[in-house]
């Protein structure tokens, strides 16, 4: 009868060690979201170089600990706090700028100098969420972070969240991955809606050739351009051209292949299985996660719709009329938003191959919406 | 214990819509200058970029050489070297059976070219150093 | 100097042996309970594993397209791709004279499939998006 | 004659500045060890790209340095210092074990569900150790770090001793990586002595065809049932089934062999040489060490007998018997021990090919020390 | 006309947000320095993998920012100051030297024992050059930094710089790797002034064939004797040989590629780029800086002049002369001090191919250099 | 605001020299130890080097069989391996249009040979494990 009652004693202990005593169905929500990413990416090619280290992050943050060991990204000592170190303190997503410069070709968009401004149209949407945030009660900096959700590149929120937002980071980081994993279901009912049979018919006409010197020049001009203007974008905008130069300069080839291969790759495992791991349930499922989630669809519906009427409005002056599908690639979410308008484009004339011009606005705006985070940065900083 | 498991679900959701915060200055004022600063940057590069065909012509007359060196006619990574073709052929003659050895050849990726190896490029194809 | 040179190798060596320890919490139930846990870990992973097999064959009704898709012809790393088998042959004409020149071809390894390059590639296999 | 004087003072003063004063003959004795290690990775090939760097990092960190400059490991302020961060805080055995998930091939074990068991019995080998190093007047920490050298897992060891007891951490550290490399010496007297040659001759069966999708779902249930039941495993089993994960899901080829290349080479370069820069003899020739040396022996061997005892456990409730050499690639050891069961295998007889079957106790091995780790952590953690 | 005020002192405002009201004729001259670099290592081929993230660091570092933003190098809490901790701390020179290591191949040196001095001779441009720095008012301390530039190795003066003089970084590196840039520039006349004709033709034996074995013993007795006599250089000479190490064992082949492609790679990108960034014109355009440059000039022709010269005073005493040419190579700045004795020689004679000859001296002049760095460091540290 | 623009250029160069700093201990003295060390470690390998056939004749005596184990004559990475020769040939032949498929190939260059592959590869070379 002792024995009994010691060995039932002794599993009562042993529960105690396991993680079901933690377990709140909060992080069990948490799991079956982190599985659905896992999902998505596999099933249905979304984004998965993004949601596996994502999702897989999000099923290990939210396993609960045993009280007083230091395991999770908020406590201090842990191995993954060390490694969300480069998230918290924003230095992942420069790194990962970098070798986004280093696989970048800029070409097409310096035969198109118009579209660019496609790319300045979409980050209508961060601004207009911004306004809504504060609306609803956010602060002018969370608000801010909210906001540039609609610039639809996830390395400049999570860079601007670290900097103006920390406690919002995972929410906004996850919104962002999210809505970029569902562009090509976000955008398509928009562009329909914004644009007639005939505007999606228009033909571009093919991009002239641009000589290596050229694209050597380009991003240090570019570079000097938009940080003389916004010096708050200067981390990222700096690390985006400094990558794209040594992709260009032809004399740096070894450098820029590091840069757009391992580098890069090692910096996304990092920082996407942190920024999961940072979802555990208590500090992500609050009020304020549901409202980030709801403002950051508006955000992309808005950044869409912007670059597409804006790619109307500018067929007001054109002699050679701009396909207004173009405007929809302004959103970043390189390259799915310029896929994205390919396929439509496709869809309504087999012969009308959109996919290299779509890159132009699409490039744009990652430069712009890095702008963005510099003026709000630079505006909200405390 | 399923209090405690439902713990983190009970989220009350307040909504507090207010216009007010519009009217300060990191309202509409920041978001009209964000889009003016973002607009003004891009027109910029937008600029630029139509001017870039006109820089380049007064770059060629003044540094004509340049281009010429910029894109030298050794094969761009991913295309086949003359090199590769002809160890391809080697391969294929000793495949065929004749007893030829290729003795060393290297795939001249840029990955490969570790500096030495860049080194001894550089000196067949660099600048005569000045007296 | 030599005593020195010889300081750190006079190392005493005093052996206490106890078995007081073991009857700890610290001793013996924990060793067990690890062990315990340890087989418990992996007797469920085995039974998991015994059950995968059925698990499947449910997943196999409700996703059937699914493991279709997860295994796709396209050539996997290593092998070679009837890309580079085509290239192969042209570098071989070329090195047996034929005046016939590749423009352009890339070694679809993994390490080169930059994002990009991953998004043309799935372009073209990639779901419709919906309307 | 003043001149030889101030010529043999400035010749005493000379001597100061170089490392001969302070060497000890414990120096000499460590760097003797060092060359060894490097000698059995060229000569033997044991283990080479461990012991390589651990073996030149013995020698570098037995060079007695000037007073006052900040050196070694142990300097506050020194390079070494800061690449050890990584071994001291446990930052760099989840990043190889995230490189040995994304390079592991789980498969043979799918299809062996019974081989899973070895791998846990070869466990023992962990906490025996652990009753024996408490008798011996370790506390109950240093005593959970030096038992997990039988868990045969150069990184687990790392991990755990990093966490319980880091001034034991570079004696642990040796003892687990040489016994790792000398496991062909170890392993097969063992395997002798408790296997008849009837039971060595067992032939498995052809291991079933594993699909995709099984492969897939098996690193995140795995994860799920390992670290609910022992959440102290977490970042370790985390990275591990993170790593596989990435391999198997077909999507993130890109990052998974980035993870197995050149992330996990990294690691291991700094890894290696910063455990033998902490060699230093002052520091390592205590006696504890030689205790440490002692009781992991020890370790392996009940580790190996372990396993091969509880496989001639199991074939007396089991129909198809298992080969009981296959016991002994329950030690992980990956994939060395492994080897040896299938080199010993084909000694008896030359067409008992047991490698593919071994694979499978020695990956479960690796599960099962990370789990005996977190069980010892979370119970032993102050 | 109040709305007129309205939009001017909005226009005003958002102009304090802009880069220029910060920007001094400093940063512009900066800016046009970094252009310059950039312009040299694309249009010259002067050490591009070093000049282009050098030249580009130079521009970001010289944007001028909004006060109270944490950007810079030197801010606390900024993306850079985390990516400059390496260079601040001396993190990245080892790891560089790793790389060059495992890239290195001795065994020219090893068949040409006589042309190691040179290399020994050549470091007299760095004592000379202390000596000057003293005279001029430099501490001693800040005199060894400078005076290391005639060493001609850029990762061991940002080493020994961020240890000894650390406000001087800055100048240092850039003077260092200017001077090894153009090394093709100042090394020419100084080698036609010190030799006759005669000399230049002078044909060195072919090297004998060095067996693997040899190529595997030398780094680790070479490293012994550095650091026995030079405990100071223990991390830079330590890292150089352990690379070579991992190169010529023949087992670690996976882990030397990776140090001499993708990791040396990664540490050149932000070593550069960082170290451009922090001269910001505030921080560079010193009096000092002048001094430097003037110092390292100098310093780099008595260097070559050193090695010339030590190689007619050695073919005194030879019976095989050494082409003194092969003097200049002393300076280590791998492989373009090799390549200019290469080039020379063959403008004398089309036959005479110094190449593989000067590379002895030329690796002998980086292992020269970092024990002159180890001296200086371990007598003037404080 | 041109001043301000200006300010940092307003360099006031004041050369101090003195030869006083030459005759502490850091000065000339420091100097001179800095070239013997240099000089005395350089010479000591040059000696070393100069040495070294001689160790060399001593070790092979001692340790005849490592030097045959360090020079295995598998292909070095750079040149091309029996295997993809067969490779080529074989990819060849189905250019030609031969039906005959490929199955798996594999690059046998150290980036590629991951640990488990190593370890597959030295079951075949390694030491016989003792009884
Ligand atoms: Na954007
Ligand atoms: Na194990
Ligand atoms: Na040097």
């Amino acid at each position: 009868m002792e024995f009994v009652e010691y060995l039932s004693s002794k599993a009562a202990q042993l529960y105690q060690t396991t993680a079901f005593p933690g377990m709140h169905v909060g992080n069990v929500a948490m799991i079956v979201i982190g599985l659905l990413f896992v999902y998505l990416a596999i099933a249905k090619h979304y984004e998965p170089l993004l949601l596996i280290p994502i999702g897989f992050g999000i099923v290990v943050g939210n396993i609960p600990v045993v009280e007083g060991m230091s395991l999770g990204v908020y406590d201090e000592g842990s191995v993954l706090r060390y490694l969300y170190f480069g998230v918290e303190k924003g230095v992942y997503p420069p790194l990962i700028f970098l070798g986004i410069g280093a696989m970048t070709d800029f070409s097409t968009m310096l035969s198109n100098p118009k579209l660019v401004l496609l790319g300045a149209a979409a980050q209508v949407g961060v601004f207009l969420t911004f306004l809504g945030a504060l609306c609803l009660g956010f602060t002018p900096q969370e608000a801010g972070a909210v906001g540039i959700i609609g610039g639809a590149d996830g390395p400049t929120a999570i860079f601007l969240s670290s900097k103006l937002a920390p406690s919002l980071l995972g929410a906004i980081a996850i919104a962002a991955y999210s809505y970029m994993a569902l562009v090509p279901v976000i955008q398509p009912p928009i562009m329909y809606l914004l644009t007639s049979r005939e505007e999606r018919l228009i033909k571009m006409k093919r991009p002239r050739h641009v000589s290596r010197r050229e694209r050597i020049i380009f991003p240090i001009a570019a570079f000097l351009i938009c940080t003389l203007l916004a010096p708050g974008a200067l981390v990222l905008i700096g690390m985006l051209f400094f990558g794209n130069l040594l992709k260009e300069c032809t004399v740096t080839e070894r450098l820029a292949n590091t840069a757009r291969t391992v580098f890069i790759d090692i910096v996304t495992i990092l920082l996407g299985f942190c920024v999961g791991c940072s979802t555990s349930a208590d500090h992500f499922l609050q009020p304020t996660s549901i409202l980030i989630f709801v403002l950051g669809a508006v955000s992309f519906a808005v950044a869409t719709g912007g670059g597409i009427l804006f790619a109307k409005f500018m067929n007001l002056f054109l002699h050679e009329p701009i396909n207004p599908l173009l405007g929809a690639a302004g959103v970043s979410a390189v390259p799915d938003s310029a896929r994205v308008v390919h396929v439509i484009g496709l869809n309504e004339d087999p012969q009308n191959h959109l996919l290299m011009h779509a890159m132009a606005p699409n490039v744009a705006g990652v430069i712009g919406s890095a702008i963005a985070a510099g003026v709000l940065w630079s505006q909200l900083a405390m | 214990m399923i209090s405690s498991f439902l713990h983190p679900l009970t989220l009350g959701i307040s909504l507090n819509f207010s216009l007010e915060p519009l009217w300060h200055d990191t309202g509409i004022p920041l978001a009209l200058m964000g889009m003016f600063i973002v607009f003004f940057a891009l027109i910029f590069i937008s600029m630029f970029i139509s001017r870039l065909p006109h820089i380049m012509a007064v770059l060629d007359k003044y540094l004509p050489q340049a281009e010429q060196l910029l894109n030298p006619p050794k094969p761009r990574e991913g295309e086949i070297s003359d090199e590769v073709i002809a160890v391809i052929a080697a391969a294929v003659s000793e495949a065929l059976g004749k007893p030829h050895r290729i003795i060393h050849t290297r795939e001249l990726t840029s990955r490969d070219m570790a500096w030495p190896q860049q080194g001894r490029w550089q000196i067949q194809t660099s600048h005569i150093p000045q007296k």
